[in-house]
C-alpha cells in the first residue's frame, strides 16, 4: 500500500511548523542543553573520571571513550530478570534516567526556564535517588535490599542541608528559577563568596548524591557486591549506569550554576575543574559507614547551611 | 556493519569475575597483581566486578574441589551471554601437582566449557593479560 | 528486620572461597556461621604417597603467598628426625628469603585491606612497591612465589655477592615507602574512622582461642615462634617482637606494617653475616631417614605454621599433619564480629589475613 | 621447666598410665597416655596456660591415635592417646580448650575416630555426603 497520503502530510506540516510553534523548544530539549549535549558530557565526565583516577594511581588507565564502549557492550548483552523481582525492576532505571535528564533542560544556557524550576530540580534529583533504592528493593536479593535501605537512609542524611542551601541561594537571588539565579550572579558577582557556608554545605553533599568515594555507601562493591545494582545486567544495567553518569554531570553543573556562574563558556570550564576536585577527594578517602555519614551531614553541614540561610533572611 | 561495532565494543571492555575453586591462591594473587600499576589490566578496559551479573569473562583458578564445583556451575549459569571462561594456572588446566587427589572433580573443562588456557604455576601477570587478550580476540576479534 | 547475609564462596573481598553466614538485626551483626572446606585438596593424603623430596614441592603449593613457610617447617621436622644439623650459611639463606616473603606478604595484606575499606589508590601504591620485593625474589630464587629454595639438609641455591647490592637498594625503597604507608594508615581521617574500634578481639579471648601471629600479637598475647622456639638463625639476629594491646583492626594493621620494618632490619644483619661465611657450603647430604617423629614450627607472615611428620624408615612419610595459622585464627572471627555493623564484616574478616587454602589443605 | 622435670611431674600425676615417653631434639617431648586419662593432663596443661597448637590423628594399623600438640614454653609436648579401630571412642577436650572442637571434627571426618560428647560433630572440610575416611591407610 503506497503511502499516497505521505506528500499531503509533508505539505501541510511544512506550512504549520513555520508559524504555529517556533523551533526553539525542540532544540533546547533535544540538542543543546538537552539529550545530545548531556549524554556527550556525561560520557566525557565518566571517561575523564576513570582516566584521571588511573593517572593519579600512576597507571595508564582506559581510553577516554571507555564509558561509550561499556555502554554499547552492556546494551548488547542479554538482560536477566529474576523471578522474585517485581515489575518495577525494569521501570526503575528508565524513570531514574528520565528524571535526571529533565534537569539539564532547565539550565540557563539556552534552555527552557520558568518561575519555580529550582523546586523541580530538587524534586527530580530526589526521584532518581529513590528510583535507585526502588531498583535495589525490587531486585529481590538481600544485597539489593541492604543497598536500597542504605540509599534511602543516605537520602535522608543529605536532604536537609541540600534543601536549606538551595533555598538560601534562591532567597539571595530573590528568584526561584535557575535563569534568575544566573542573572543575579552575572549582575552581583558569584555567590560562593557571598554565601560561603551554603557553598561548603552544597559541595560536601555532592559526593553523597553522586555516590563518590567518601559516601558511596549504597554501591559499596566490597561489602554488598554493588548494592542496588546487584541483580541488574544487560540493557537495564546500561541504563542505570548511564543515569549515574548523567547525574555526575548534572549535579556538578548545578553547583556551578548556583555558586560559580559568570557566563556559559566559563560554566563548562568550572564544571571540569570542580569535577577534578571531586575525583581528587575520591582518591584520598575511604568509604565511611552510614551512621558516620549521618552525623557528618546533620550536625556539621546542616548547621552551616542554616547559618547562611539566617544570614540571608535577616 | 552493526555487528562489527558491537563486537569491537565487547572486545574493548571485558569485565572479569575471578572465581577461585581450590587453588593455592598464588594464581589469585597474580590475577590481582594484573590490576596493579605495573601490569594494569584497565588499559584494555578490564575491571574486576563483584558479581556474575555484571561480568562477561570468568577467570577460573584451582582444581575443582568437591564443594566448589556446583558453585562454579551456578556462577556460570548466572553470567549473561555472551560469556567466556579463562582457566588460569596448571591446576585449572590439568589439576597440576594435585593430580591423584580424592577431593576434586577434575580440571576446569570438566565443569564449564573453557575458552582459553593459561599455563604456569603461577603464570606471570603478563601471561594472564596475554591470555585474556587472546581470548578476547579469538571470541570477538573478528 | 533480621536477615541472613551470606559472604559467599565467591566474594570480591575474599581472594579465596569460604562461606560466612552473617545473621544481622538491622545492620548489627548478631551471629556468624563459618563454613570451611571449599579449598580442601586432600594434601595430607597426597603427602603420604610421595617421597620426602617430592613432598617439599607439594608442601610448598599448600599456600601461594607463604610458599616459604611450609617447606621450611617440613624440612626442619625431617631434619630433626634424621638428626642432621644444616650448615650455618643455609640457615641464613633460608632466613633471608623467609623475611623477604614476610615483607611482600604484609604489603599484600595492607593493599587488600586498603581496597576493602574503599581506598583503591593505596592498594595501587602498595602493590606497585610490592613488585620491587618480588623482583628481588625472582632474581635470587628464579620465581616470584614458589621458590623451591629448600631441600632436606639445606638449600638448593646460593645468594652470591652480586645479588646483595640490588637487594639492599630495593630494601631502602621498601623501607621508605612503608614509613609513608604507616603514616597514611595512622593519619588519614577516613581510614581511622573505619579501622579504629572495629573487630575488637580482647586479650583473654585471643589466649583462650589459641590465636597465633599478628592477630594474637595485636591483642597483647605475645606469641612469636621466632622468639619462643628460635629456628633458622633468628637467635643470632636482634629484632623487636611487636606486641600491641588494643586488639582492633587498626592494631592488626600497625603490627603488620611495623613488622615490615623489622624484617628489613633482619635482612640487613643477615646479608652482613653471610659475607663472612664461605660460599657454596649450603647443604648436607641426607642418606636415609630413620623411623621417628618430630614437629617443625615456623613463624609465617600470618602466624605459626605447624608440621607434624612421622616416618617409618622408608622414603615415604607415614603421616604429615599440617596446621596453618589461619586454622586457629578463623575461630576467633565470630567473637571479633559480634556487635559490629554489616559494613565492618569484610574488613574484620580480612584483618586476620586469612589464607583459606592453608586452612583447608 | 625442663624436659626431665616435666616427665617427673607427669609420672607423679599418672603413675602406671604413663605408657611411654620420648625426648627428642630441640625440646620435643612425646608422651603416650592410656585412653581416658588424657583429660586430667590437659586440664593440668590449661592451668599452666599451655598453647594448644593442633590435634593430629594417626593410623597405627590396628589402633587409631590422637596426638594433642601443646606448647609449654620452652617445651613442645605431643600428648598421645589411642583407641582400637573397632571401638575408636576418645573423650573430647573442647570444653577445656574451645579451639579443639574444630581439630576434633577434622579427626572425626578424616580418620573415623568417634569423639565422645562433642558439641557439634558435623563434617568440617569434606562435603556432608562423603562417607569413607580418606586418611585411613590400612
Amino acid at each position: 500500500m503506497f503511502p499516497y497520503r505521505w506528500p499531503v502530510l509533508i505539505r501541510v506540516s511544512a506550512v504549520r511548523i513555520g508559524d504555529l510553534m517556533d523551533v526553539q523548544p525542540f532544540i533546547s530539549v533535544l540538542i543543546v542543553p538537552g539529550l545530545l549535549f548531556t549524554s556527550v558530557m556525561a560520557f566525557l565526565y565518566a571517561g575523564m573520571y576513570r582516566k584521571v583516577r588511573a593517572r593519579m594511581q600512576n597507571r595508564r588507565g582506559p581510553p577516554f571513550v571507555q564509558p561509550f564502549y561499556d555502554f554499547i557492550k552492556l546494551l548488547s548483552k542479554d538482560s536477566i530478570k529474576p523471578e522474585k523481582s517485581g515489575m518495577l525492576f525494569t521501570w526503575a532505571p528508565i524513570i531514574a534516567l528520565a528524571s535526571v535528564l529533565i534537569v539539564p533542560i532547565l539550565f540557563p544556557i539556552g534552555g527552557l526556564s520558568f518561575a519555580g524550576d529550582l523546586i523541580v530540580v530538587i524534586y527530580v534529583l530526589n526521584v532518581s535517588a529513590i528510583m535507585l533504592a526502588v531498583g535495589g528493593f525490587s531486585s529481590g536479593s538481600p544485597f539489593g535490599a541492604v543497598g536500597g535501605s542504605r540509599e534511602v537512609t543516605q537520602l535522608f542524611a543529605y536532604e536537609l542541608p541540600l534543601a536549606i542551601s538551595m533555598v538560601a541561594v534562591a532567597v539571595k537571588a530573590s528568584s526561584f528559577s535557575l535563569v534568575g539565579i544566573a542573572g543575579a550572579q552575572e549582575a552581583g558577582g558569584m555567590f560562593f563568596y557571598q554565601l560561603p557556608f551554603a557553598c561548603i554545605a552544597f559541595l560536601s553533599i555532592i559526593p553523597a548524591k553522586i555516590g563518590l568515594q567518601p559516601f558511596d555507601i549504597p554501591e559499596a562493591e566490597q561489602e554488598i557486591l554493588g548494592g542496588p545494582f546487584v541483580e541488574y545486567s544487560g540493557y537495564r544495567l546500561a541504563i542505570f549506569t548511564f543515569a549515574n553518569q548523567v547525574k555526575y554531570f548534572v549535579v556538578i553543573s548545578l553547583a556551578v550554576i548556583l555558586f560559580f556562574w559568570r557566563n556559559w563558556w566559563q560554566f563548562l570550564i568550572t564544571g571540569f575543574l570542580l569535577w577534578l576536585l571531586f575525583i581528587f577527594v575520591k582518591i584520598i578517602s575511604a568509604r565511611v559507614k552510614t551512621d558516620q555519614s549521618f552525623v557528618f551531614f546533620w550536625q556539621y553541614m546542616g548547621i552551616l547551611a542554616l547559618v547562611d540561610l539566617v544570614r540571608v533572611v535577616i | 556493519m552493526f555487528e562489527k561495532v558491537v563486537n569491537y565494543c565487547r572486545k574493548k571492555s571485558p569485565w572479569l569475575l575471578h572465581v577461585s575453586c581450590g587453588s593455592c591462591n598464588n594464581c589469585d594473587i597474580e590475577v590481582l597483581a594484573a590490576l596493579a600499576p605495573r601490569f594494569d589490566v584497565e588499559r584494555f578496559g578490564g575491571v574486576l566486578k563483584p558479581n556474575p551479573r555484571h561480568t562477561d569473562i570468568l577467570v577460573v583458578t584451582g582444581i575443582m574441589t568437591l564443594k566448589m564445583t556446583n558453585v562454579l556451575k551456578r556462577l556460570y549459569e548466572q553470567t549473561p551471554d555472551p560469556k567466556a571462561v579463562v582457566a588460569i594456572g596448571s591446576c585449572a588446566i590439568t589439576k597440576g601437582i594435585f593430580a591423584e587427589t580424592y577431593a576434586s572433580y577434575g580440571p576446569a573443562d570438566a565443569v564449564v566449557p573453557v575458552d582459553a588456557y593459561i599455563p604456569g604455576c603461577p603464570p606471570r601477570p603478563q601471561a594472564i593479560l596475554h591470555g585474556v587478550v587472546t581470548a578476547l580476540n579469538a571470541l570477538w576479534g573478528g | 528486620m533480621d536477615m541472613v547475609v551470606q559472604f559467599g564462596p565467591q566474594h570480591l573481598a575474599l581472594a579465596e572461597p569460604e562461606r560466612f553466614k552473617v545473621h544481622t538485626e538491622g545492620e548489627k551483626v548478631v551471629d556468624v556461621e563459618v563454613a570451611v572446606g571449599y579449598n580442601h585438596r586432600g594434601i595430607e593424603k597426597l603427602a603420604e604417597r610421595k617421597t620426602f623430596e617430592q613432598d617439599i614441592l607439594l608442601v610448598e603449593r599448600i599456600c601461594g603467598i607463604c610458599s616459604m613457610s611450609h617447606p621450611v617447617a617440613f624440612t626442619q621436622a625431617v631434619e630433626d628426625i634424621a638428626g642432621v644439623d644444616i650448615p650455618e650459611r643455609a640457615n641464613y639463606l633460608r632466613m633471608i628469603i623467609a623475611e623477604l616473603e614476610r615483607i611482600h606478604s604484609h604489603l599484600l595484606w595492607a593493599g587488600i585491606a586498603a581496597e576493602i575499606i574503599g581506598i583503591e589508590t593505596l592498594f595501587m601504591y602498595i602493590w606497585k612497591d610490592r613488585e620491587y620485593v618480588l623482583d628481588q625474589l625472582e632474581i635470587i630464587t628464579g620465581n616470584r612465589n614458589h621458590y623451591a629454595w629448600n631441600t632436606i639438609g639445606g638449600c638448593r641455591k646460593d645468594i652470591t655477592e652480586k645479588h646483595i647490592p640490588p637487594l639492599l637498594t630495593a630494601l631502602e625503597v621498601v623501607e621508605r615507602r612503608t614509613e609513608y604507608y604507616i603514616d597514611a594508615f595512622l593519619r588519614n581521617r577516613t581510614i581511622r574512622a573505619r579501622l579504629v574500634g572495629t573487630g575488637i578481639l580482647p586479650r583473654e579471648d585471643a589466649r583462650k582461642l589459641c590465636t597465633v601471629g599478628p592477630t594474637a600479637r595485636a591483642s597483647g598475647y605475645a606469641v612469636d615462634v621466632r622468639k619462643d622456639d628460635p629456628h633458622l638463625a633468628y637467635d643470632k639476629v636482634d629484632f623487636a617482637e611487636i606486641v600491641l594491646g588494643e586488639g582492633d583492626n587498626m592494631a592488626r594493621a600497625k603490627v603488620r606494617l611495623l613488622e615490615i620494618l623489622e624484617s628489613v632490619k633482619i635482612i640487613r644483619q643477615a646479608t652482613k653475616a653471610i659475607k663472612g661465611l664461605p660460599e657454596g657450603d649450603i647443604a648436607v647430604p641426607v642418606a636415609e631417614i630413620p623411623p621417628g617423629e618430630s614437629v617443625g614450627r615456623y613463624e609465617a607472615p600470618r602466624g605459626e605454621v605447624f608440621h607434624y611428620v612421622k616416618s617409618n624408615g622408608t622414603f615415604y612419610p607415614e603421616r604429615v599433619k599440617v596446621r596453618a595459622p589461619t586454622y586457629s585464627n578463623i575461630q576467633a572471627v565470630p567473637t571479633m564480629l559480634m556487635g559490629d555493623t554489616l559494613a565492618d564484616v569484610p574488613i574484620s574478616l580480612a584483618s586476620i589475613d586469612p589464607c583459606f587454602c592453608c586452612t583447608d589443605r | 621447666m625442663e624436659a626431665e622435670e616435666f616427665i617427673e611431674k607427669l609420672k607423679e600425676l599418672l603413675g602406671r598410665n604413663l605408657l611411654e615417653y620420648h625426648i627428642g631434639r630441640r625440646n620435643r617431648v612425646f608422651v603416650k597416655v592410656k585412653n581416658g586419662y588424657h583429660r586430667d593432663v590437659v586440664s593440668w596443661f590449661q592451668e599452666m596456660q599451655a598453647h594448644l597448637s593442633v590435634i593430629s590423628s594417626v593410623d597405627l594399623g590396628d589402633e587409631l591415635e590422637l596426638v594433642y600438640h601443646f606448647e609449654i614454653r620452652p617445651l613442645e609436648v605431643g600428648l598421645k592417646t589411642s583407641a582400637s579401630k573397632a571401638k575408636p571412642h576418645i573423650e573430647t577436650i573442647s570444653d577445656i580448650y574451645p579451639s579443639a572442637a574444630w581439630y576434633e571434627r577434622e579427626a572425626m571426618e578424616m580418620m573415623g575416630i568417634v569423639v565422645v560428647n562433642h558439641p557439634d560433630p558435623r563434617h568440617l572440610f569434606l562435603p556432608d555426603d562423603y562417607t569413607e575416611f580418606p586418611l585411613r591407610r590400612y
